[in-house]
């Protein structure tokens, strides 16, 4: 609700750019096919779409590969790829890190220590070899939400250990206990009183994970554990490297792949550090009187709630 | 003694600039110099212990001695008199004998490790005589390339846990600098046969294609025969010094998986011999390396006279036709999907190995050709033992990456895509005249086996076992800033190989080069 | 005093609270056989050194936590943990930390109406009339401006009233307030001490008043208890025990409470100035085992018993005791 | 990734979490070992392939097997993973207790000790300098950006150390590889060490590989820096305003003490504690680096061991990386406790 | 007391928080003076800027709080023309802090570094202002912390292993580390009980008594200040609305809103008397009435309260911002007690 409010109207000039950025390739990543075949006529698998490695030109606006497909048909169809498996992955990793560490930070007991062992040790095993060991498992089958399914299920530990210590160090506030007098159940608390104090957490867990897909997926790619018959920004890279783009002076196919990569991840980080003051009245109050219409729609979504 | 330190060398045992080699395409080695390992580190065949003979695939199959330097057949095939070259001496002084030929023979018998019909070895007056349980002519190049040691050291060594990490060979180098990342060889300044001219050679590890290829513009090596990317460009670089030499000596073919439906169907897989553009796939990696190869399977270029003059020329693409034996399959045309008699598109995965940047990239084209006429194709690329594995178990649809190589006469070549008992098989043929065609051809002696062959090339052309589609050029290369002499198309005098295959051609290669200017 | 029906018990309660890292495997003995007895319609104060054990004994019997030993009751029945729900809605806590018992993110509107709603004693669509009201009850007017504020928008005291209207929100039956209106200045102090008279006088509320401010107890309660180092030392009708204390830390606690009124306190020679040189003790160890009388290392007229022998209880008159080996 | 970066609060608990009593951290450790090192025996028997077919490939390049070869090689190779579960497992661990990982395959018939010891040094030395460069400079630009936050070197570095650490660990390996190696030559292309030096603890090897670790150390350092930098910037940003380090103020302390006594000492807590979480990130991170540049580290030999479904040598480094991951834990732990005295374990 | 020189002035003091319209000005014109050796006692309505005007008096006041306007000249010498903090370098504030200008915050428990040493943190300053060793500094320490009451063992402890009264009675001595001219204490005895309340008060005025110092004293605890004070300063919004000797103010409260305190609180002897308290509500500081802040509250309140501003008549020994104490008296305006 309030990240509704914070999205409308981005008071931080950081945020707005990262924003932007973020807004823009979602947009690219809907459309930009659609787009790409309707104006340019490219489409990203077509081979021999123009030469080899011809450098950006009228046609070719971001130049072609080895096999003469079009790189801006590949980047913007690849933007939907990496983007679906970054928020499916992300969304796995979040959610399992927000459950296991809320879970294993609120419950006592027998089954809160398990939880916690269980993250614990995960927190162990390395995550990128897992993956790829897993990765190499399914063998580039099941598409891009197999990869998103891997990446989402090896990479939540680091997110669930700090919401479990976010947890821990609210479940015995004050606050806390005044809402069990209130009355409230243990699942209203959970939702409605701890979790919005670890949104920011969450929110900022929920970015870097988006990112951290992104760049496992293309990392999986690049040592030839991915699914190279999807059109991503990782499957660009593993072809551009592999077809020695870099020592050709394709730069048009090597750089822009992870430029883009790079990008996502700076407009969340970039985001990241306005969702600190999301979480926070006091912080978002300051100089900006919220309306009075806005807090009662406030207060009527959480009662409905 | 051998190469000094710091490259080089001193003595009489040649010298110049270390030779560097580009041998291995993973980043970490470990030593290992047990001849009858199949982890054995490159080199040890060859430069540290020697074979006895081979026969030069890269020319004209002509024989090349090494430590043995005649051989003869008797009985029909059955007996092999093999002449040893007595100068031959190990690296400790000693001289190499028969009693050391005929220990090896039985030493990798009594090992298992041994996979010819042997029943025999005995010493003569020249050398040994190896009896066989039947004719052996066209196993002859895998009898030579065994690789002898020193009585007196192996026995009652195990060769499964050995890692011979002293090893006392006959070649003409001795192990130097072994590290993680690379295998030194200093020359032998007491060589029996004759005086090394390259000093010290490192067989180095290269991770990535991309890698190597940067390796090579710079000349930080001196030899490779991997496919990196765009291998004009390497020689545009620096035309005067740098060289590519693409070597044919096997057949990449696809190979579709006869226990699955539809490929049993004869006129599928003919659909899909038409359907492809060798060419094109060709040009998918390096244009210039890869060549369209004749339906037989045999290239028309190296096996001209083999090969019938009709079926010479490899297929070209026609899509009609394809369609048209597609449609005898009782697939159809449907918009713009190839669909069944069920309905449903013909859908297929190809099996690649992922870590091929050059598989890969022809897989991929091939792919595209297929969705062209309808097929729902996909690259399936995994990691090498997942396509191995996958490939036994007979756990795919199609296959592009397997290659197939000829040898000195094409028996192996034809016996390890058909037979029913191969390793390589992995289509699944089992066919009686194939069977019939093979044995007969396996005790044709040389002068019969042109007309031995011919049956297995028909039962290629009509019955397309597997689709051949390339001949696979081994893109050898080499700069001739520090050493020239190298083998070239133009003179062809063993294949530039730093030892994979055999010895003989490495020993071969590194003492006919010669310091640059 | 006794004659009116007792309503929340604490019997013979005790409290004990194991340490973690370095201090592993001690306890700390918040309470010891601790009777405190809440009778509708009466205020009872409960004051005492810092650190004795006042709010463990308020959470206690608000069941948000569980005793070691002894039990809490209700209308003189035992409760148990599964009961806490239904407890809530007749025992209302006001927690001492007005800053941290309030969520930042909740404005008051949302505060106070989740007791509304939760024990179910308001349509929904008069909860804003219920808000608006509990806000005007507890002087935070007008009542509109604060409905809509968040509790970082309130200064201590109006968060203080806030916490007070969430509890009595709830309309129990007793309400337990640890340090109510610590952070009010004297004028609202009194506005709200009145307004909780009220309740209790109209609608029989029962109610714990922790403070430090004897003067408002005085005012402001019925009975007084005072509690030292875990222990409660004496219990009595507030005039009796604040006119007349008997405990010896009663009468430190009574001497060393500031008042305008007393003619020349900085330069008495009461027994203060004794106090003030051999004083500055240490704190009671609340660490060991309690033997004997826990004020024994700090009281003037101690004797070898009192740190040996636990005091026995004496009765001065109806409701008036103390525990102290000064008196037979 | 970043998602510790958000400021964590100094409270106790979230402290409690790094610390406890000795023997139970022991007890932790202990367990937790004990949990990698059965995933690390289950891990690999998920994979798919079959060792000894490899094997058998490999060796019909080099020429014709015979039959009983390939019995012996399916007896040496699949034995691996033949029997029961339980068996494999039970010998596993005896194994592992007399120090014998059994042989690599991909190095068949090296030990798997062997191997993994080639490869433990480079690594160890290469990720532990570079992470503990890129810990120093990113916590002190983290203090930077913090103390002032909003300002300029604040609005400049943040973003930018977020875009550097957002670009692909191999994509920047790529990139420096090629610029500084082959186009400038200005450092070694690949390698761990030159290849006419002789390893030894020589000057010559010692300055050759300290050349060959510039540029994935840079790698390494460029990417992770910003993990540090954000935390410690939002740490350092919240712990400005704590009422500690204005009482630091007031008493006319110097500004550097107040950095570093009060501002900076409180907010590296956290960074400390997710020390432990990022250097598993770095260690799994340098897998493509390694293979970028060449380097003879154990993330070379676990691709190789993947790629040769290498069984053995999988477990072989997956238990050593999981227990270095493991033992880093224990000591930054260790130096959490001694540098916060607050910790303490939750009940 | 009241000849004693003057040692800090404070003129016109502003603080805002925010600026432009929104802006609350939490502390508004305050002026006054403090006397060496002197006691000052600040008391008033929760929200009417104590705490505002002790962190601009030491210039650490936080964003969005700035000082908008007025002066606070410190006079180290009675000669001396003295220094303006608000324009002071902050080398020079850097030297005078703690040396001879200390606080203890409100929020005294949470002003200990967590994490460090209790003695540390004495020692800290007293070697960034005083020429000692190591050891001599940790000696100093020790015995500070004896001053009030805290064994000398305790000084390797770390804050979260004392109590919380032990911990603000901690910060009462660190403010004495240096033997400071001025000491501001907010609130500084809101977490013990009287009996250790008291103590720390009597061990504050015997320690004034050896080393001079002045001291400006926060508290709701009218009857405390009335003690240990030798001034009374009462604050409403923003603003000193009376200012007067301890007793004077205590027995004969000037301002409307001292006497609604005064008869706010109950006694602890005595007969009880019905406490009326001050009816309404806290003003808003962003909407402060017309004239008088106090005069919609106000039961004595005069037409002229809604236009005319009050101000405290300057230099008197007892006065009251209030139209009823004006020089020009109303009729009855003697008569209100
Ligand atoms: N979680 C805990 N761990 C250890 N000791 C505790 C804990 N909670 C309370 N204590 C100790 O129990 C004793 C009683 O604490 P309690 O909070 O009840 O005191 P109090 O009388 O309310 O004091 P105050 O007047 O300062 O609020 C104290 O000595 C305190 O240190
Ligand atoms: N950060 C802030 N932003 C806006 N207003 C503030 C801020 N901090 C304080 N105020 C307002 O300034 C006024 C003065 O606050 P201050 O803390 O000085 O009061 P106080 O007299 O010390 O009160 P208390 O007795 O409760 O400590 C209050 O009305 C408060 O609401
Ligand atoms: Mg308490
Ligand atoms: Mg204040
Ligand atoms: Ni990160």
């Amino acid at each position: 609700m309030r990240l509704r409010r914070k999205l409308r109207r981005p008071r931080n000039r950081k945020v707005a750019v990262g924003l932007v950025i973020l807004v823009a390739l979602v947009v690219i990543a809907i459309v930009g096919p659609v787009l790409v075949s309707a104006l340019l006529g490219q489409s990203a698998e077509r081979l021999h779409a123009g030469g080899p490695l011809e450098p950006p030109s009228g046609r070719h606006w971001l130049g072609t590969t080895t096999a003469g497909e079009d790189v801006l048909a590949q980047l913007v169809t690849g933007t939907r790829t990496s983007l679906l498996v970054g928020l499916t992955g992300g969304a796995i990793s979040t959610t399992l890190a927000v459950l296991l560490g809320v879970i294993s930070g609120y419950s006592t007991g027998k089954a809160g220590a398990l939880l916690t062992a269980f993250v614990n040790i995960f927190l162990v095993i390395p995550g990128l070899p897992l993956l790829i060991i897993i990765a190499s498992y399914t063998q580039g089958r099941g598409g891009w939400i197999m990869v998103a399914l891997i990446i989402g299920l090896t990479s939540w530990p680091g997110g669930a250990r700090v919401k479990r210590a976010q947890t821990l160090s609210l479940r015995n506030r004050d606050f806390v206990q005044a809402a069990r007098y209130a009355g409230e159940s243990k699942v209203r608390i959970v939702l409605l009183e701890v979790a919005p104090h670890l949104a920011p957490l969450i929110a900022s867990t929920f970015l870097f994970a988006v990112v951290g897909s992104i760049a496992a997926e293309a990392g999986l790619n690049f040592i030839g554990a991915g699914n190279p018959n999807t059109v991503s920004w990782g499957t660009m890279l593993f072809w551009a490297q592999s077809q020695g783009a870099l020592l050709s002076g394709a730069w048009w196919w090597f750089a822009p792949p992870g430029l883009c990569i790079a990008l996502i991840g700076t407009a969340a980080g970039l985001i990241n550090f306005g969702v600190d003051e999301l979480s926070d009245p006091r912080l978002r109050a300051r100089g900006q009187k919220t309306s009075r219409k806005a807090g009662r729609a406030t207060a009527a979504i959480a009662e409905a709630s | 003694s051998g190469g000094g330190a710091n490259g080089g060398g001193g003595g009489d045992a040649g010298g110049g600039a270390p030779l560097t080699v580009a041998a291995y395409s993973q980043p970490t080695l470990q030593p290992n110099f047990n001849p009858f390992s199949p982890n054995a580190l490159r080199g040890t065949m060859g430069l540290i212990y020697e074979q006895l003979y081979d026969f030069n695939t890269a020319g004209k199959f002509e024989f090349m001695p090494s430590l043995a330097t005649e051989i003869a057949w008797a009985d029909a095939g059955k007996t092999l008199d093999v002449t040893l070259d007595t100068r031959a001496k190990w690296s400790d002084g000693s001289p190499l004998t028969s009693d050391d030929v005929v220990f090896t023979f039985e030493y990798m018998k009594e090992h298992e490790l041994l996979a010819l019909p042997l029943t025999k070895a005995s010493k003569t007056d020249k050398g040994v005589r190896l009896e066989f349980s039947e004719p052996a002519y066209a196993i002859v190049q895998d009898i030579g390339r065994t690789a002898i040691v020193p009585a007196k050291l192996w026995q009652g060594k195990n060769p499964d846990t050995e890692l011979n990490t002293v090893p006392v060979g006959s070649g003409p180098y001795k192990l130097g600098r072994v590290t993680g990342q690379q295998a030194g060889f200093e020359a032998r300044d007491d060589y029996w046969k004759q005086k090394v001219p390259v000093g010290q050679i490192n067989y180095i590890t290269t991770s990535s294609t991309s890698l190597l290829a940067q390796q090579l513009v710079r000349h930080e090596v001196d030899l490779a025969y991997a496919g990196i990317p765009d291998m004009q460009q390497f020689v545009a670089k620096d035309p005067a010094n740098n060289h590519l030499w693409p070597v044919h000596a096997s057949m990449k073919p696809l190979l579709l998986n006869l226990k699955r439906k539809p490929f049993q169907d004869l006129h599928v897989r003919k659909g899909f011999a038409l359907a492809l553009n060798r060419e094109q796939i060709a040009n998918a990696y390096n244009p210039g390396v890869y060549a369209p190869v004749s339906a037989t399977g045999l290239y028309q270029e190296d096996w001209t006279d083999w090969i019938p003059e009709a079926d010479r020329a490899p297929l070209a693409q026609n899509q009609q036709e394809a369609l048209a034996e597609f449609a005898k399959a009782g697939y159809h045309k449907n918009g713009d999907q190839l669909v069944g008699p069920d309905g449903r598109q013909l859908t297929m995965g190809v099996l690649t190995v992922s870590t091929f940047a050059d598989g890969m990239a022809y897989t991929q084209e091939l792919v595209s050709q297929l969705t062209q006429i309808g097929v729902k194709a996909t690259v399936e690329g995994v990691p090498p033992t997942a396509y191995t594995t996958r490939e036994g178990k007979g756990d795919f649809d199609a296959i592009y990456g397997d290659a197939f190589t000829y040898g000195a006469n094409p028996y192996n070549f034809y016996s390890s895509m058909l037979a029913p008992d191969s390793k390589h098989n992995f289509v699944g043929w089992d066919d009686p005249a194939t069977n019939k065609a093979l044995a007969a051809l396996a005790k044709a002696a040389p002068e019969q086996q042109k007309e031995a062959t011919l049956p297995l090339e028909k039962i290629m052309v009509e019955q397309v076992p597997v689709v051949p589609l390339l001949v696979k050029g081994t893109p050898y290369m080499y700069s001739t800033m520090n050493w020239t002499g190298w083998p070239s198309e133009r003179n062809p005098y063993t294949t530039p190989d730093p030892g994979a295959i055999s010895g003989v051609y490495a020993a071969k290669l590194v003492l006919s080069l010669k310091p640059a200017l | 005093m006794s004659s009116t029906e007792a309503i929340l018990e604490a019997v013979a309660v005790t409290k004990r609270i194991p340490l973690h890292g370095r201090d592993r495997g001690r306890v700390v003995h918040a309470l010891n056989g601790v009777d405190l007895t809440l009778r509708r319609g009466q205020i009872l104060a409960l004051v005492g050194e810092s650190g004795s054990g006042k709010s463990t004994l308020a959470r206690l019997l608000a069941l948000g936590d569980l005793p070691t030993g002894g039990e809490i009751r209700f209308a003189g029945k035992p409760i148990r943990r599964a009961d806490r729900r239904a407890h809530f809605g007749r025992v209302q806590m006001v927690l001492q930390d007005p800053f941290s018992s309030l969520n930042n993110l909740h404005r008051v509107r949302y505060i106070l109406s989740r007791p509304l709603r939760n024990f179910g004693r308001t349509p929904a669509a008069d909860l804003e009339r219920r808000v608006l009201d509990l806000l005007e009850r507890v002087n935070l007017t007008p009542a509109d401006d604060f409905i809509d504020k968040y509790p970082h928008e309130l200064s201590g005291g109006q968060r203080q009233r806030i916490a007070i209207a969430r509890a009595l929100a709830a309309e129990p039956a007793v309400l337990l307030g640890d340090e109510p209106v610590s952070m009010l200045d004297v004028s609202i102090r009194l506005d709200i001490l009145n307004l909780l008279a009220e309740l209790r006088n109209r609608d029989g509320l029962a109610m714990l008043y922790i403070t430090h401010d004897i003067a408002s107890a005085r005012y402001f309660a019925d009975e007084i208890s005072v509690m030292y180092a875990g222990h409660i030392v004496e219990t009595g009708p507030v005039e009796q025990v604040t006119q007349d204390p008997k405990h010896p830390y009663t009468k430190l606690l009574l001497a060393a409470s500031p008042d305008p009124d007393r003619p020349t306190a900085s330069s008495g020679s009461d027994d203060l100035d004794d106090l003030d040189e051999e004083d500055l003790a240490e704190p009671p160890n609340l660490l060991a085992e309690p033997t004997g009388c826990p004020f024994a290392h700090r009281c003037p007229h101690a004797t070898p018993t009192c740190s040996t022998e636990a005091p026995p209880t004496h009765t001065f008159t109806t409701g008036h005791w103390t525990r102290c080996w000064l008196y037979p | 990734m970043a998602a510790q970066a958000t400021a964590l609060p100094l409270s106790g608990p979230l402290r409690a979490l790094a610390g406890s009593v000795l023997v139970k951290r022991i007890a932790f450790y202990l367990v937790a070992g004990w949990a990698a090192i059965t995933l690390n025996f289950l891990l690999p028997r998920l994979m798919p392939g079959d060792p000894a077919s490899a094997i058998l490939l490999k060796m019909t390049e080099l020429g014709p097997v015979s039959p009983q070869r390939e019995a012996v090689v399916h007896r040496l190779f699949g034995g691996a993973n033949s029997g029961p579960l339980w068996d494999q497992y039970v010998s596993y661990l005896g194994g592992l207790f007399r120090g014998d990982f059994g042989l690599s395959i991909a190095f068949y018939p090296t030990p798997v000790t062997d191997v993994v010891s080639s490869g433990f040094w480079w690594t160890v030395v290469l990720v532990g300098t570079a992470t503990v460069i890129s810990f120093v400079i990113g916590t002190v630009l983290g203090a930077i950006a913090g103390w002032r936050p909003g300002r300029r070197f604040d609005s400049i570095a943040s973003p930018l150390s977020i875009f550097v650490h957002s670009v692909p660990y191999f994509w920047i390996a790529l990139i420096l590889a090629f610029v500084f190696a082959f186009q400038w030559g200005w450092l070694p292309l690949a390698g761990g060490a030159g290849r006419n030096v002789e390893p030894g603890f020589t000057a010559e090897f010692i300055g050759s590989a300290l050349e060959h670790a510039i540029l994935p150390a840079a790698t390494i350092v460029l990417t992770s820096i910003s993990g540090w930098l954000i935390h410690m910037r939002n740490m350092t940003a919240s712990v400005i305003n704590e009422d500690y380090v204005l009482l630091a103020w007031a008493k006319g302390l110097h500004t550097a003490r107040v950095v570093s006594g009060y501002a900076a000492r409180n907010a590296i807590l956290p960074s400390i504690s997710g020390f432990a979480v990022s250097i598993g990130m770095v260690v799994g991170g340098s897998l493509l680096t390694e293979l970028v540049f060449n380097y003879p580290g154990l993330g070379s030999l676990l691709n190789q061991a993947i790629l040769n479904l290498d069984y053995p040598l999988m477990q072989g480094l997956f238990l050593v990386i999981s227990l270095t991951v493991l033992v880093i834990n224990f000591i930054a732990d260790s130096i959490y406790v001694l540098l916060d005295p607050r910790t303490r374990e939750v009940s | 007391m009241k000849d004693s020189p003057v040692l800090l002035d404070v003129a016109g003091l502003t603080v805002e928080y925010g600026s432009g319209p929104g802006a609350v000005r939490a502390v508004d014109d305050v002026s006054f003076r403090l006397r060496r050796g002197e006691i000052l006692g600040v008391a008033g309505e929760s929200g009417s800027g104590k705490s505002t005007l002790m962190t601009a008096l030491t210039r650490l006041q936080r964003p969005p709080a700035r000082i908008a306007g007025g002066a606070v000249t410190y006079h180290p010498g009675s000669s001396d023309p003295g220094i303006d903090l608000l324009a002071a370098s902050p080398a020079r504030l850097r030297e005078l802090r703690w040396d001879s200008l200390a606080v203890v915050f409100q929020s005294a428990m949470a002003a200990l570094n967590p994490v460090m040493r209790l003695g540390a943190q004495f020692v800290d300053v007293i070697r960034a202002h005083r020429q000692v060793g190591r050891k001599e500094a940790w000696a100093r320490a020790e015995e500070l912390l004896e001053l009030v009451g805290i064994p000398a063992n305790r000084v390797r402890s770390y804050p979260h292993e004392l109590s919380g009264g032990m911990r603000q009675r901690a910060t009462i001595a660190l403010a004495l580390a240096c033997e400071p001219e001025i000491i501001v204490m907010d609130e500084p005895t809101t977490a013990v009980d009287v009996v250790m309340q008291r103590q720390i008060v009597r061990r504050l005025m015997r320690l004034r008594q050896q080393f001079g110092f002045a001291i400006v004293f926060v508290t709701h605890d009218l009857s405390l200040l009335v003690e240990l004070a030798d001034r009374i300063m009462v604050m409403y919004a923003g603003r000193i609305v009376e200012l007067g000797t301890a007793a004077d103010l205590y027995h004969d409260p000037r301002h409307p809103y001292s006497q609604g305190l005064r008869d706010s609180f109950p006694p602890l002897h005595g007969p009880l008397r019905e406490l009326r308290g001050i009816p309404g509500s806290p003003p808003d500081l962003r909407a402060l009435p017309p004239g008088c802040a106090f005069q919609p509250r106000c039961p004595k309140r005069q037409p002229e309260c809604t236009t005319t501003r009050p101000e405290l008549p300057p230099a008197a020994e007892h006065g009251a911002a209030c139209l009823l104490q004006q020089p020009a008296d109303l009729p009855g305006s003697k008569a209100v007690r």
